[in-house]
């Protein structure tokens, strides 16, 4: 209890530093609130929240449902207005990272357009940033391949599995291979195995492009094996409760996971998560 | 099998009442009001009937369209029954054969009539006043300027009643088609306005966000995400403006028209008592009428195939 | 007191002055008779309203109720209140129009709604073809009001004596700029405002008798009118529902009506010849036939013949 | 707020500018074809400070519109046949049966058509069809047959209203009905709730922002049916009456005013409409959800 | 891969005999095949499956997305007609099943409807099968408050986070405490802790009331944690790959999961599935 309320405990931005001084800071939070006003008393969903992220991270917040992770990701992407604090996305301010085609975002839900079959779905953002119509193609081949999609092209939304829709955001958000990809819980509704395989895919992607991610999970074995960093969050009001340098190898394979450090790392979390289980 | 028995028993009824009313006498129902029981009887099978085909509806589609008209000819079967079978005047309410004898003999003037009616001022009103209600709620969309100020000026229009409008487009564009297509743009361009704009802001949250961290201009939101959200709603001002150019064009003819027109022909006839004439014209602007709603209503569902209302499959 | 509803041809106006002077000053109380006004409009069509049986009596002109009865309503005329025709065509000089044989090319606002017989008979009779073009004429159906003479949408317009042409004055044209073809005066006259109710009904002698009692009633409203325009105009005025009639107009009209009422004890009498006349009229006209054969029995004197005994 | 009445109010003095400037062609034009029919000379000048003051305007100018306004509103009682407000008030009786008779109508048909297969096969066309039957030609009937069974006054008008407003409730609410979540739907499924609990748990909800947005469409047009249904009564008093005896004396600032006050009336009544509905949608909780 | 096309080695009814004979069959399902038409290729959902679930089984679907669990889901459910085959729920045919109220179904997503509040969600179906109002509350209170929601009684869906939404349906169904419990992946949107906690929850309802409970899952932990039967399947056609009985007590605890017969169960399952995978 006294970890979550005390200020002092709460990590700073110096936690966040690797060991590579060459890296920029693509994400800086500074003191941000956000509260949903509602009739019957309003929502403290973000508190106090300070962090920094540097450019070629892969960060993953993690902790209970309801403490406020999409949210933080919203406000990141310009989805949200915080309520106070600074927000420096990029150097500059979220919407203009926004506005400069910065980061993929892939919902908590597949949100796949109806009138679009699952080609044309992918090809959306690419349209929007006018690519051509090759490359298009080229890489709605590539990613739909990537997740296993490869026979549903001409398919409709509404003809797939739930973990097939999603599969399907995912390639969409890859397609149009942005700096800063932010994820909200993207392999909730995938079995072990296909997340297995997309973890490992992401985790290529992202050490062959250089990438910046920011990864809402609830899983702790999928944060350890894919995270430089770790946030964990508690609920009412949303603030963050430890911040957490993963000390594995920035490319690591599913075999890390018999490790001890694996092991290690993940009671870690475990427990920083068990004990603001047990404050609730 | 008993229900082949029954409905041959049905289908006799019907036949039976179909062969009074052909066959008897003017004001038969006077001279003998027990054979209104027949009618009765005759729809109760009807109905019994219909039921039964709507059961294979699904199984054969050349059903579907025989419904509605076993449906229609039990109520012309009535109309008929009831106008012969009291002597109604023709003065006040003509029979359906009498309708369709006076169509039949005036085809030529109720071609013309349509042509004045349907393919000069209705078409031409229907085409701009669509076509600007869409324009103006696409700008209005853009702009919330434009929007606070059109919308309750929107309102207050659409509450003009068509009536009070006409005699003055009369006034402005004469007597020809043009001051009817004008009543039918300020009839048609309200509808079209509030639901284009209803529909183009209609968009699902999750789309509306997920266009917002593809930073996309106004015109991609607008061509990719809104314009396909508001299909729908576009389709439904298209419909109901269907049926209301033809009434708006009809009613401005009261108010003054050259000799030619179904609106002319329906007041006119009214004065010289030829009640057949005036139905065999509202017999066509019915026949129009439905066929371009339901020509609208078939493109609607070639082009809304993804619409949960039109396709299976799970919510997505 | 015995009801009876009489359904007029048109909104109320002083063309209708007698029948409102008659209830008004309790002429019809006098006669027992509890009378309903039904005031017409635009699209009311009296023979309808009496075929449905909204009405006893209706208001009507004789070729609309020889036409309907040829449809197979049988109208009887029980009385016959204007005596002359009201109608002109009313045309602007600055059109070139001197005589009825420079219509050639024009167009012409007329009436519809079974106002047009006396029109097209009268056409037919001057041999031009209404449906446009180099030699015949342009027909508009004319609406409610006069504006396509001030507007230049028509040569001609349709008006009575004691209405639109008032109007036509009022909207600031003077008589010099006009010219005008009474109907009266081009040999094309038609019976205008007269009583008609159905022909069974008059072989019902208590009906017979009730509607002697009723013209009786309403003649003397007519007499009274045309001898008060001033105070008619005002009673028609107080039942105008709608509220948009003037003093000025209806005094006029009131006065102007008059003018046209039968004289004297012919005031209600249907003259044969007059009505032979119409019947020529209009079995004259060869394009258009508003009827096909000599009528029977379109009139008949007993109304009036019974009232004269009362 | 105050943005909204700024736009609005921008807006209506340009509309305002544009009718000025209207009225100073049409009627000018006018007052030229008159001289020139006369032979007489004239300038822009004279024409210019004439033609706001023409008899028979083909548009009037709106101070004259509101000279009438004023007139026929302030100046009379309102029981005096000469007031507007007096007519309004017969105007919005019909409209008001009619609307709650149309709106009544409307839901029974969608219902009956939703929940019978029979029923939308052979019915829905037939409601389609009936729509492009002019009212105006069958409205004389209506007034004639039903007068002949001694039923007159607001009943025949009423009915004429509900005519035109039962069918954008009709449409709208079976589009309503049926607009339900798949899922949801599939939900009651599983409950496997009776055609009723499905209805009021689940449809009725869905269909009610349909319901209020064919409400206001169909309120405008109870009000155009009352109108409509004056006119073959011609003389019975109404904004409709108002409208005729206007245009059959060629008064066109009389045809303007009836139609001011007409559409103020609609806009009211659609006004109200749209109230209910927020009450509705905040005992919904949606409102929030913006 | 000959072991996804021999049909000898499908599982038949015979593997799910558990020791206690006095069980009723609550499904049978024989040869059973669906096949969703469609204009680019029919999509062969189910083929051939043959399944009884005993009276008080926990019987677990789990298998790579979209291989047909969330259809087989459906089809007990009577939300689908299978194409070929018979199906019997509790004796009955799956219509007359639903009829009786019979099951309660989690859908994948929350399904609550949005202008209800989170209580007035959970007593939807109560209202709907007439219970009484005082009954209705009582469930509420205890169901709400097991999920955690204890606090968020009169919110609406939309005030909520994906997971908190997830845990009101899970609420909803149990609240009408049917003799069948079908669930499509109710837990995928929760954390490890909040999951636990339901998973215990939802074992001791369904040892106290006798419930038979099909479940569909992505988590192999979970399925051994809870199932007394898994069912493995793998995708197009759609079909069961293996049949897996649970040597574990019917009654297990979290610290289950660090015995060797927990991982060994897990392992088999493991193998099961990235053998299909292989295959794919
Ligand atoms: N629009 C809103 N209005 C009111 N409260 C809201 C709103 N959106 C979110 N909240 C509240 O904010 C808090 C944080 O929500 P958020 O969606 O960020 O949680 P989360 O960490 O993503 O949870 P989960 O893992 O379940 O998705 C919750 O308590 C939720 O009830
Ligand atoms: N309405 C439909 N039309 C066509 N194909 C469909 C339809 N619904 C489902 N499918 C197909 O059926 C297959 C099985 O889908 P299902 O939803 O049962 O998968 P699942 O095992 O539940 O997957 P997930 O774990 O991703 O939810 C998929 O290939 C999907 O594309
Ligand atoms: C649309 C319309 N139709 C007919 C008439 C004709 N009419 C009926 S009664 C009457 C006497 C004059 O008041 C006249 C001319 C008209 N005026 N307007
Ligand atoms: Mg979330
Ligand atoms: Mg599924």
């Amino acid at each position: 209890m006294p970890v979550a309320q005390q200020p002092t405990t709460l990590s700073n931005s110096d936690q966040l530093a690797t060991k590579s001084k060459s890296q920029r800071e693509m994400i800086n939070i500074d003191n941000l609130s956000l509260i949903f006003p509602s009739k019957d008393g309003d929502v403290h969903a973000l508190s106090d929240i300070n962090l920094t992220i540097k450019s070629g991270d892969f960060v993953s917040f993690i902790g209970p449902s309801g403490c406020g992770k999409t949210t933080l990701l919203r406000v990141i992407a310009d989805l949200e207005r915080p309520t106070s604090g600074t927000l420096k996305v990029n150097g500059t301010d979220a919407e203009d990272a926004r506005l400069n085609r910065l980061y993929g975002y892939v919902f908590q839900a597949p949100a796949l357009l109806p009138w679009r079959n699952i080609e044309q779905n992918c090809a959306l953002p690419m349209e929007i940033s006018k690519q051509s119509k090759e490359h298009q193609s080229n890489q709605i081949d590539k990613y739909l391949k990537m997740v296993g999609l490869q026979d549903f092209h001409k398919k409709f939304p509404w003809q797939l599995s739930g973990g097939m829709q999603q599969r399907a955001s995912i390639a969409r958000a890859l397609c149009l291979n942005p700096d800063l990809l932010l994820m909200d819980e993207p392999f909730g509704a995938l079995d072990e195995i296909t997340r297995d395989h997309m973890n490992m895919e992401l985790l290529r992607i992202w050490s062959e492009t250089q990438k910046t991610v920011v990864f809402v999970t609830h899983s702790i074995d999928e944060a350890v094996l894919l995270s430089t960093h770790i946030v964990v969050m508690s609920p009412r009001p949303g603030r963050i409760m430890k911040v957490i340098e993963s000390p594995l190898p920035r490319l690591k394979t599913l075999a890390l996971r018999d490790q001890p450090e694996f092991h290690a790392l993940a009671s870690e979390i475990r427990s920083a998560l068990a004990h603001e289980h047990a404050i609730d | 099998m008993p229900n082949t028995f029954k409905n041959f028993i049905y289908t006799a009824l019907i036949l039976l009442q179909l062969f009074l009313v052909s066959s008897s006498d003017i004001g038969f129902y006077q001279s003998n009001p027990l054979l209104i029981l027949l009618l009765i009887v005759s729809l109760y099978s009807m109905a019994k009937l219909l039921a039964k085909l709507t059961t294979i509806e699904n199984q054969y589609t050349i059903v579907k369209p025989i419904i509605p008209s076993l449906f229609a000819f039990m109520l012309v079967l009535t109309w008929e029954s009831i106008i012969k079978g009291y002597a109604v005047s023709p003065v006040l309410m003509p029979a359906p054969s009498n309708i369709f004898d006076a169509f039949i003999n005036n085809i030529p003037m109720l071609w013309a009539d349509f042509k004045q009616t349907y393919l000069k001022a209705v078409l031409a009103g229907y085409v701009i006043g669509c076509f600007s209600g869409f324009i103006v709620a696409q700008w209005a969309v853009k702009s919330k300027l434009l929007r606070d100020g059109l919308i309750p000026l929107g309102n207050f229009m659409s509450a003009i009643p068509i009536v009070g409008i006409a005699p003055i487009m009369v006034m402005w564009f004469g007597f020809d088609w043009q001051s009817k297509a004008a009543v039918i743009v300020i009839m048609t361009f309200f509808p079209m306005f509030i639901n284009t704009l209803t529909g183009l802001q209609s968009t699902d949250a999750l789309h509306k966000d997920l266009m917002h961290t593809y930073a996309a201009k106004k015109s991609q939101i607008f061509f990719k995400n809104q314009l396909p959200h508001a299909l729908p709603f576009i389709f439904n001002a298209l419909k109901l403006n269907s049926a209301l150019a033809l009434i708006g064009a009809i009613v401005a003819e009261f108010f003054g028209t050259p000799i030619v027109g179904m609106g002319f022909r329906i007041s006119t006839e009214v004065g010289r008592m030829n009640m057949d004439l005036v139905w065999a014209t509202i017999v066509v602007a019915g026949i129009a009428g439905s066929l371009s709603y339901g020509a609208l209503a078939l493109l609607e569902r070639s082009l809304l195939f993804w619409h949960p209302s039109y396709r299976g499959g799970r919510s997505s | 007191a015995e009801k009876m509803t009489l359904q007029l041809k048109w909104v109320t106006q002083a063309q209708f002055a007698g029948y409102y002077a008659a209830l008004e000053n309790g002429f019809y109380k006098d006669e027992g008779i509890d009378l309903t006004i039904k005031p017409g409009g635009p699209d009311i069509a009296p023979a309808q309203v009496l075929a449905g049986g909204g009405a006893d009596v209706i208001v009507d002109w004789l070729p609309s109720a020889l036409a309907t009865r040829e449809k197979g309503l049988p109208l009887v005329n029980i009385a016959q209140v204007y005596e002359k025709s009201g109608m002109m065509l009313t045309c602007l000089k600055s059109s070139e129009i001197k005589t009825s044989d420079d219509f050639k090319g024009k167009t012409l606002g007329v009436w519809f709604f079974g106002n047009e017989y006396p029109f097209l008979s009268w056409m037919s009779k001057l041999n031009y073809p209404t449906t446009g073009g180099e030699d015949g004429v342009t027909v508009l159906k004319q609406g409610f009001n006069v504006d396509p003479i001030f507007q230049g949408q028509a040569d001609c317009v349709s008006t009575m004596t004691y209405n639109e042409y008032g109007q036509i004055m009022d909207g600031g044209l003077t008589p010099e700029e006009l010219v005008l073809f009474k109907y009266e005066d081009e040999g094309v006259a038609t019976l205008e405002d007269g009583l008609y109710v159905l022909e069974e009904d008059l072989a019902d002698d208590k009906k017979v008798e009730s509607y002697a009692k009723f013209l009786k009633a309403s003649l003397k409203g007519w007499k009274w009118a045309a001898e008060n325009p001033k105070e008619a105009a005002m009673i028609v005025l107080e039942y105008d529902d709608t509220g948009a009639q003037t003093e000025h107009h209806q005094t006029r009209m009131m006065t102007e009506v008059a003018k046209l009422l039968g004289k004297g004890e012919g005031l209600g009498y249907l003259d044969p010849n007059a009505y032979q006349r119409t019947v020529d009229i209009l079995l004259g006209s060869d394009s258009a036939p508003v009827i096909t054969k000599e009528p029977v029995g379109a009139y008949s004197h007993v109304v009036f013949e019974k009232y004269k005994e009362l | 707020m105050k943005q909204k009445i700024v736009s609005f109010v921008g807006l209506l003095t340009i509309i305002i500018a544009i009718w000025y400037l209207a009225a100073l062609i049409m009627n000018g034009n006018q007052l030229i074809h008159n001289l020139e029919r006369k032979n007489q000379d004239w300038t822009y000048s004279q024409i210019i400070s004439q033609a706001y003051e023409v008899k028979r305007p083909m548009l009037p100018a709106p101070h004259q519109v509101a000279a009438e306004l004023s007139k026929s509103i302030f100046e009379r009682s309102i029981t005096s046949k000469r007031s507007l407000i007096y007519h309004a008030q017969i105007t919005l009786n019909s409209t008001l049966l009619g609307f709650i008779f149309g709106a009544m109508l409307g839901i029974l048909i969608a219902i009956g058509i939703v929940h019978n297969k029979t029923l939308e096969s052979s019915f829905m066309p037939w409601v389609i069809a009936s729509q492009t039957i002019p009212i105006l030609a069958i409205a004389p009937m209506i007034v004639v047959v039903l007068g002949a069974v001694n039923i007159t006054g607001l009943i025949p008008k009423a009915i004429i209203s509900m005519y035109l407003s039962f069918f954008p409730v009709t449409i709208a609410m079976v589009k309503g009905l049926r607009s339900s979540d798949r899922l949801h739907e599939e939900l009651m499924h599983t409950y496997s709730a009776s055609a009723k609990d499905v209805f009021w748990k689940l449809r009725w909800y869905s269909a009610q922002p349909y319901l209020f947005a064919s409400l206001k469409v169909a309120i405008a047009a109870a009000l155009v049916g009352a109108i409509v249904a004056e006119l073959p009564t011609g003389a019975q008093g109404g904004l409709g009456a108002r409208l005729l005896s206007g245009s059959y004396y060629g008064q066109t600032e009389q045809i303007w005013s009836a139609l001011i006050v007409a559409a103020l009336l609609g806009s009211i009544l659609v006004w109200l409409v749209g109230l209910a509905e927020k009450v509705l949608l905040r005992r919904r909780g949606e409102l929030t959800n913006a």
